[in-house]
């Protein structure tokens, strides 16, 4: 016996290139849990996966078969994470969807079941916003920001943020949409960036829509520091394509590879050494952000089995697990994950824990470190939040609410 | 009159070029439609197979051109020899460059391509260089004035009597050996089927070209046919040189129309009704 | 002339009516090709008119023609004492124009019955609702012309083939379904476009027979077009002859076998 | 009276305006067009010589541009690498001929379209296996291909051209003109066009299916990868770029499913106008992202009035 | 001997023209329904629900629907997606603007959007035929999922651009939304397809079948002999739109649950066609048999290596997956072209005939 914790994997599909180091890296880190510890508090990890293809209808049918016995779902996509949300308040399971899905979900009290830690997307459009304004937003005042995103959920999801912070702060925000049979021929899109002239390139891409807003950009010239990517917009590959061209670029994230951590001497002598991973490359920004994303879970399995004191915990049980989350500098450290996280910590009527995130920047060859830690400005956001997951519950009455959270 | 023993010795006593033996056809597994079909095809001669509608005389030329397979339709029983070697399983191409051509039922010509360009498609399997074919395009001409008239319009827009000059046309590009007729006169205006059969002999007796004809047209068929088969229902029933069959009672009455007291009129079929003896 | 108000009466004293259709003037091209060249004749109600003539002449055009299919540049079609409008082949069908196709044009995929049921389709008139629910009037509309097809399929005698899909049948039935096809719609005016080519006498016989016995029994017009000379002659009323898009010819059979321009365009030789 | 002005007046104004963004607006959309031409192209010769709508035609040029790349990834020389994904396209042709054409003679059209839609999901499923499904460089300069640029600076603008854009240019300029002189000119040529008529008529008059669409589903697998390359070194290979076969689709249908001719005229056409259209109309008035469709509906409307296209082969249609 | 039909002869047109003149076939149809009705809803899991019985009987009425328009008129479409598309979105409006609504009331309703859609867009076929037409349908494809991602309206302002299924009540059941249990769906379903088939059946085996039929088959023929064109290729288009249409709010409200503009792009239009070429064109069961190949194969697919006892990596497994569905696909289509209908027909001729083989 042991934990049963699926992951609805896309390795295949037109978003498997983003896809693969990640999953690779959420595989790697459980497959070193049992390996080394055998698992977690002496229960080993079945964590299997189950391939989506970055389709819905693949997913539920993942999640409808994995459900039973699954203490967790990990949906991989907005679509995926839209449509288990409602039936998770039924079947009793908590969705973990680290740094993506929907933004309210931070929102406990309304999203009981899910858990999007350790940031979400509201919280990175803030960030980006806040590193374009340099820690001066009046300075955005009259500046121009284009928001080149895919046409789809997952790229839509930080626009009320960011039109809410345009008539905050004074700046307009352009949008431009990338349909998804548009992303490997953006040339419209870039000429269209050519003819507003904005400031900054904001960038919500995925998949092969990265690679081609990249070389387009570079085609285009436009200049490269004023270009910033989300958190999934930073894959090394996709920035491998232009190489030096792309010297400049920047994306926000979470995660930090951390080629020297401890954690990867570990992985070595328990895995990559028993040829039981299928890394490639494992210092790239995506296969360390894999890590971190397993590292949550476990953190949280580990600390449902000790809020209940038991090894076998169930589904309901790790939902306090995930909503008791502290992943201090101190614990990083033990875990031999240090800055490779920001520290954060999340609670019943936070299931974000908005921990901030860096800015990393191409240099040609890989991504550096080019801030320091920036923390979303939750005074803004969270009014939002809340709006929007009240909406939510009204929309799909009756919607049980946890009063049990302040 | 029950003579269905395969080949019957001809005063030609010409080489034998094609030699179909006790061939059974099924189409789509089930539907049995040749049921052991023998002739022969003399070289140099013009052979007639004649029969009513569904007897299975396109069956039979299909069969002898390996073209049935695309109709999902099977030979299973039998043999096609053409010059002793055994055909029933060589691919149409191969056939063609052996010499054997099928002019199709319903003409089947290339609708977008003009007749000339049909007519070039005819020399596809030929590699005696372009003049050779160009000469025999110029021979295609001779003997069909009306298409070189229509050399440049699409085949699908002239009428059925063209279409049916440019199959013939085209057979006669890949400089064959026998050709596969059927039903050349279908459609065609009187005048026409004289001479397109006036044409076919020519060929015949020009080019030595030898032709095993498909058709309704008993009377034209068996006044240009050396020889003649007559099929019934995927059977052979009778056989014979042309020129007997032409007087015999059966044929007269059945095929041509001529019973014992001459020729009736279309409007005294309401009055009576032939039946075939040998049948059923 | 009288008679051609009055109508006449033919040599086996069938009463022949008066003009049921008449074509006048009629020009019609493709492009640069002149199909048809200012061609006028008429149809009788109740006679069998032939139209004959080389390949290529336009006989099947002038059918078209009439069924609605082509638009002729110039000239007017009159029919049933009046200027026929412009109108759409369905249309045309519905006042009781039916037809068969040179190329036989039966609906491939659907069975001899559903076929011929096609033909009646201008006879049921049960709206859509009730054709999906199938109860009341679209029942007993269904049964009620089913009873009338199979009339015309005993009439025709093809009875036992009533189920097989026309894909399967040989030539010559599928002529003969195509004719119970347009004889269910109970056509005033029947045109048939080389209802015999391809068949043998016995065969042909046997169309002949079901073409006279149409035109007896329901008093159907007839129009045909046919290479047969025999058929032709001796079935037919009067004749028009046709020949790359002029008339050269119209009138009896025995007129149009002795006229001279008719033998050197089309007969070849003296027809007996 | 504002919205007038948008549509009619505005757009037009920009243009002058800005006379060398209209140029580079115009050229991006050539450099499209033609990339979308060469899918067509493939497309057009499947048509031709066997009426089958081969949908395979967009997962193939994925198939050879992820070939070329995987075999120098393995060490191999880049132009021996061309020769060997030559080779591979031609098994390709091979075994498409073998195991799904032949069996599959003289059925429906739509069919053999499902057929090719088989084709692309086993392609797919094969392909990920043996390449994996991420992004891979095209091997451009490996190639020998130019890859800088060419900045003009008319009417005191700036006009941007890419030497491999130029290039792409070119060789559909080259692939286009050979192909139609091969089918009208040459004796296979006029075989592949009979066969596309009457597929019994020509097995009749000896024209060997099998051979044929060897030879042009190979022709076609050669067009993929110059698709390939061209495509590939815009945006990287992957799977995604499967997706371009559906811009192929509507060049197709404006141009004439049997033109050559029209699926390089159908494809400039729809290049520039639905770039001229998306920058001008389309982003500021509704909401951006109207390539997704505008091809579509400009084919549909030119098919209102020219049912088979602009080039396409009349339809013939007599009773 | 089972499918032996002697003895059964028929005494009037009437008996010959219903539905079932063999009186195994009725046999076999009464077992299906006693299955579909009873035995699979007291034997089925969650996990049987989500994945095999609801969607089969949504995609089947989806196919049905294409089947209509592509089989039985002839008019080859590639926008089924789309305009399920429409029908969910028609239905999800009518419900967020009229709560009080009976859900399968609104259901039913939607058809009638998605038919109005489909008219529009069938326009075209007059002029335009077959994969010239295909065009048409690829517009209305395009530009209606395009339209549900700009057009905020549909989705009620929604920041993600998604719509999400309320919870309805129908009696005291949750009908729709989370709160709804599969069982209750799946009869939902079940009903609904139930109707529109036996309808369905209805309309193509009378004259407006016949009609379409005509119009597939040749369609000069057919306005020669009096058929008006346009409107037979509209009405398919309308009753096929509907049923997609309705199909399409079924297969959000009823299995779904969620919806982005996306789902109804091109992958679903291409796979309601699968099913229904795959099942047979021109036949109403064999959109059955294609929808359980179609949706069951690759859920067969999944579990098998689990039963072996072998491990495949899940991704692997989804590639042979994606390989296996496409060579079955062309399997299928060199084995019988006409599809598992046209297969079922012939084992059923050898049946009737048996035990003689010919
Ligand atoms: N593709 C096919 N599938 C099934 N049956 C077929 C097929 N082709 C022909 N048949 C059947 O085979 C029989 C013989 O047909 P065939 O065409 O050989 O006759 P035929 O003698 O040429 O007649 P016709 O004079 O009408 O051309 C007919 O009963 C016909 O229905
Ligand atoms: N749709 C069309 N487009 C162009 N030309 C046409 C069309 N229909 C007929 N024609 C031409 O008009 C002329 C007359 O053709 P039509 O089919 O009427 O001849 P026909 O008298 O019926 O000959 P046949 O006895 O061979 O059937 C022919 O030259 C033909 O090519
Ligand atoms: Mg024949
Ligand atoms: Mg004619």
């Amino acid at each position: 016996e042991g934990i049963f914790a699926p992951n609805l994997t896309y390795r295949t599909g037109p978003f498997a290139a983003t896809g693969i180091p990640l999953m690779d890296g959420q595989k790697d880190y459980m497959t070193m849990l049992n390996e080394r510890d055998g698992g977690i508090g002496g229960v080993p990890i079945m964590f299997e996966e189950c391939e989506t293809g970055y389709s819905t209808e693949k997913g539920v049918e993942c999640y409808e078969r994995t459900k039973a016995n699954a203490v967790v779902t990990q949906p991989w996509s907005t679509g995926i994470t839209l449509q288990v949300l409602p039936k998770t308040n039924t079947d009793m399971i908590p969705i973990l969807a680290p740094g993506y899905g929907f933004s309210p979900m931070a929102n406990g009290k309304v999203f009981q079941w899910a858990f999007n830690p350790p940031a979400s997307y509201w919280d990175a459009a803030s960030m980006i916003v806040q590193d374009i304004a340099a820690g001066d937003l009046g300075s955005l005042n009259g500046k121009k920001i284009a928001l080149l995103h895919l046409d789809h959920p997952f790229g839509k999801e930080p626009i009320p943020v960011l039109e809410a912070m345009a008539a905050e702060y004074g700046f307009e925000l352009v949008l431009i949409p990338v349909g998804l049979k548009e992303m490997q021929n953006q040339s419209a899109q870039w000429l269209q960036i050519r003819k507003e002239r904005p400031d900054n390139v904001v960038m919500w891409g995925w998949g092969a829509m990265n690679a081609g807003a990249i070389t387009e950009a570079v085609k285009t010239k436009y200049p490269m520091d004023q270009f910033i990517g989300v958190w999934w917009s930073g894959h090394d590959a996709d920035l491998k394509q232009v190489g030096e061209a792309g010297k400049g670029y920047k994306s926000i994230s979470w995660s930090m590879p951390q080629p020297d951590a401890p954690l990867l001497a570990d992985l070595k002598t328990h895995v990559y050494d028993k040829g039981m991973s299928e890394a490639e490359d494992t210092n790239a920004v995506f296969y360390q952000r894999g890590l971190v994303i397993s590292m949550i879970l476990a953190e949280a399995i580990a600390k449902a089995q000790e809020i209940h004191g038991t090894g076998e915990i169930n589904a309901a049980q790790l939902r306090d697990g995930l909503e008791n989350l502290d992943i201090s500098e101190a614990r990083l450290e033990e875990l031999g994950m240090s800055g490779m996280v920001p520290p954060f910590s999340t609670s019943c009527d936070n299931h974000t824990g908005h921990s901030g995130a860096w800015m990393l920047e191409w240099d040609g060859e890989k991504f550096v470190q080019a801030s320091d830690l920036l923390m979303a400005d939750a005074a803004f956001i969270a009014p939002l939040e809340a709006e929007k997951s009240a909406e939510y519950a009204e929309a799909n009455a009756p919607w049980p609410v946890n009063e049990s959270c302040n | 009159m029950l003579d269905t023993a395969p080949s019957v010795s001809r005063e030609t006593g010409a080489e034998t070029l094609l030699e179909v033996n006790n061939v059974e056809v099924i189409y789509n597994h089930v539907i049995l439609v040749l049921k052991g079909v023998s002739l022969n095809v003399p070289k140099g001669g013009i052979t007639a197979l004649l029969g009513g509608n569904g007897a299975g005389k396109t069956t039979t030329l299909k069969a002898i051109s390996n073209l049935l397979h695309s109709e999902r339709g099977e030979v299973t029983k039998g043999s096609i020899k053409y010059k002793g070697e055994e055909v029933q399983d060589l691919d149409p191409a191969k056939l063609v460059k052996k010499g054997v051509i099928q002019v199709m039922e319903g003409r089947h010509c290339f609708e977008h391509l003009t007749v000339e360009e049909n007519l070039m498609t005819g020399a596809y399997t030929r590699n005696d260089g372009a003049g050779a074919v160009a000469a025999d395009l110029e021979m295609v001409y001779s003997y069909f004035p009306r298409l070189r008239e229509r050399r440049k319009s699409q085949a699908g827009y002239t009428s059925g009597g063209e279409q049916q000059m440019c199959a013939i046309g085209r057979a006669l590009m890949s400089r064959p050996e026998t050709i596969l007729l059927d039903e050349p006169s279908m459609g065609l205006a009187p005048q026409l089927v004289e001479q397109i059969f006036g044409i076919v002999k020519a060929v015949n007796e020009g080019e030595g070209v030898s032709f095993l004809l498909a058709e309704q047209n008993t009377n034209v068929a068996l006044r240009f046919a050396h020889y003649g088969y007559i099929l019934e229902s995927g059977r052979v029933v009778m056989d014979g040189p042309a020129a007997d069959l032409r007087e015999n009672p059966d044929v007269k009455e059945f095929y041509l129309g001529v019973g014992d007291e001459g020729r009736k009129s279309f409007r005294d079929v309401r009055s009576y009704r032939r039946r075939k003896r040998w049948l059923s | 002339m009288d008679a051609l108000t009055e109508g006449y009466v033919t040599e086996d004293g069938r009463r022949i009516g008066g003009v049921l259709m008449e074509m006048k003037n009629i020009t019609l091209r493709f492009g640069g090709v002149v199909a048809i060249k200012d061609i006028s004749f008429d149809i009788r109600e109740g006679e069998i008119r032939a139209i004959i003539g080389p390949n290529g002449a336009g006989k099947s055009s002038m059918l078209n023609v009439i069924s609605g299919f082509y638009h002729p540049q110039e000239g007017e079609v009159w029919y049933k004492g009046g200027v026929r409008p412009s109108m759409k082949p369905f249309e045309v069908a519905r006042q009781g124009v039916g037809r068969t196709f040179q190329n036989i044009a039966l609906f491939e995929g659907m069975t001899v019955l559903d076929n011929v049921m096609t033909g009646r389709l201008t006879h049921m008139k049960a709206s859509i609702w009730e054709q999906a629910i199938w109860w009341g009037k679209a029942e007993r509309e269904e049964v009620h012309n089913r009873e009338q097809v199979e009339k015309i399929i005993d009439f025709l005698e093809i009875q036992s083939i009533r189920k097989t899909p026309v894909g399967r049948l040989p030539y010559g039935l599928k002529k003969r379904v195509e004719l119970a096809r347009a004889l269910a719609a109970e056509p005033s005016l029947l045109l048939l476009d080389e209802p015999m080519a391809g068949m043998n006498v016995e065969e042909k016989e046997d169309m002949s027979r079901f073409i006279l016995d149409v035109n007896d029994e329901f008093g159907t017009t007839i129009a045909l077009i046919e290479h047969d000379m025999g058929v032709v002659m001796d079935l037919s009323d009067r004749v028009v002859v046709m020949d790359y898009g002029k008339k050269i010819g119209d009138g009896t059979p025995d007129e149009v076998r002795s006229n001279q321009d008719v033998i050197d365009a089309y007969l070849g030789v003296a027809h007996d | 009276m504002e919205l007038l002005n948008k549509i009619f007046v505005a757009p037009f104004a920009d243009m002058i305006a800005a006379p060398d963004f209209l140029m580079q607006v115009l050229w991006e959309g050539l450099v499209s067009g033609v990339l979308y031409s060469l899918i067509a192209l493939g497309f057009v010769l499947i048509f031709r010589s066997s009426r089958i709508f081969n949908f395979a035609q967009g997962i193939m040029v994925v198939f050879a541009a992820l070939t070329l790349v995987g075999l120098h990834e393995m060490g191999v020389p880049a132009w021996i690498s061309v020769a060997l994904t030559l080779g591979v396209m031609f098994l390709l042709a091979v075994t498409i001929e073998r195991v799904v054409l032949r069996p599959l003679v003289g059925q429906p059209d739509i069919i053999l379209f499902m057929a090719t839609i088989g084709i692309t999901l086993f392609l797919i499923g094969f392909g990920e296996i043996i390449f994996g499904g991420e992004n891979k460089v095209m091997i451009t300069s490996e190639l020998g291909i130019p890859t800088g640029d060419i900045v003009l600076e008319p009417f005191g603008g700036l006009l941007i051209l890419q030497h491999i854009d130029i290039t792409a240019v070119l060789v559909a300029a080259t692939l286009v003109v050979s192909l139609l002189l091969f089918l009208n000119k040459t004796r296979m040529g006029r075989a592949i066009r009979a066969l596309g008529d009457d597929h019994q008529a020509a097995l009749s008059v000896g024209i060997s299916l099998q051979t044929i669409w060897v030879l042009v589903w190979f022709i076609a697998g050669i067009i993929a990868l110059v698709t390939g390359i061209a495509w590939g070194s815009r945006a990287g290979v992957s799977f995604a770029l499967e997706v371009i076969a559906y811009k192929a689709l509507p060049v197709l249908m404006l141009g004439g499913l049997e033109s050559i001719t029209g699926a390089i005229i159908g494809g400039l056409m729809i290049g520039m106008l639905e770039k001229l259209f998306e920058i001008y109309w389309g982003a500021p008035l509704l909401g951006g992202n109207t390539e997704s469709w505008f091809a579509y509906v400009l084919a549909l409307v030119v098919l209102l009035f020219r049912p088979q296209g602009l080039f396409g082969e009349k339809i013939i249609e007599r009773v | 001997m089972l499918y032996r039909t002697a003895g059964q002869f028929k005494t009037s047109y009437r008996a010959d023209q219903a539905l079932f003149p063999i009186r195994q076939d009725a046999f076999l149809l009464g077992l299906i329904l006693v299955c579909a009705w009873v035995v699979f809803p007291l034997t089925a899991s969650e996990f049987t629900f989500q994945t095999i019985l609801t969607p089969i009987l949504i995609y089947s009425l989806a196919a049905l629907g294409l089947n209509i328009l592509t089989g039985f008129a002839g008019q080859l479409s590639l926008g089924t997606g789309a305009f399920m598309g429409v029908g969910a979105y028609a239905c999800y409006k009518m419900i967020t603007l009229m709560p009080w609504m009976n859900p399968i009331i609104a259901i039913l309703l939607s058809g009638v959007f998605s038919a109005g859609v489909g008219v529009l867009f069938g326009i075209p076929s007059l002029r335009i035929k077959g994969f010239y037409l295909a065009i048409a349908t690829l517009a209305a494809q395009f530009f209606l999922v395009w339209l549900f991602e700009k057009w905020a309206w549909l989705y009620n302002y929604n920041a993600s651009g998604a719509i999400q299924v309320p919870n309805l009540d129908m009696f005291g059941f949750y009908v729709s939304g989370p709160q709804a249990s599969s069982m209750t769906q799946y009869y939902v379903v079940l009903t609904i397809v139930s109707l529109l088939t036996y309808l369905a059946i209805n309309l193509t085996r009378g004259n407006l079948g016949r009609t379409w039929k005509a119009t597939r088959d040749m369609d000069i023929a057919a306005e020669l002999i009096g058929i008006n064109l346009m409107k037979s290729k509209l009405t398919a288009f309308a009753v096929s739109s509907y049923i997609v249409g309705v199909a399409g709010a079924l297969f959000v409200f009823m299995w779904r649950g969620a919806a982005e503009p996306n789902l109804f792009d091109i992958p679903l239009s291409f796979r309601v066609l699968f099913i229904a070429i795959i099942g047979g064109l021109g036949s109403i069961m064999g959109n059955y048999l294609g929808a359980i190949l179609i949706v069951g194969l690759p859920v067969v697919l999944n579990t098998v290596p689990g039963w072996l006892g072998i491990h495949v990596e899940s991704a692997l497994l989804e590639h042979l997956n994606i390989m296996i569905v496409g060579s079955l696909i062309i399997f299928f289509l060199i084995i019988e072209p006409h599809g598992l209908n046209q297969l079922w027909r012939l084992i059923r001729e050898k049946l009737i005939i048996w035990p003689f083989p010919h």
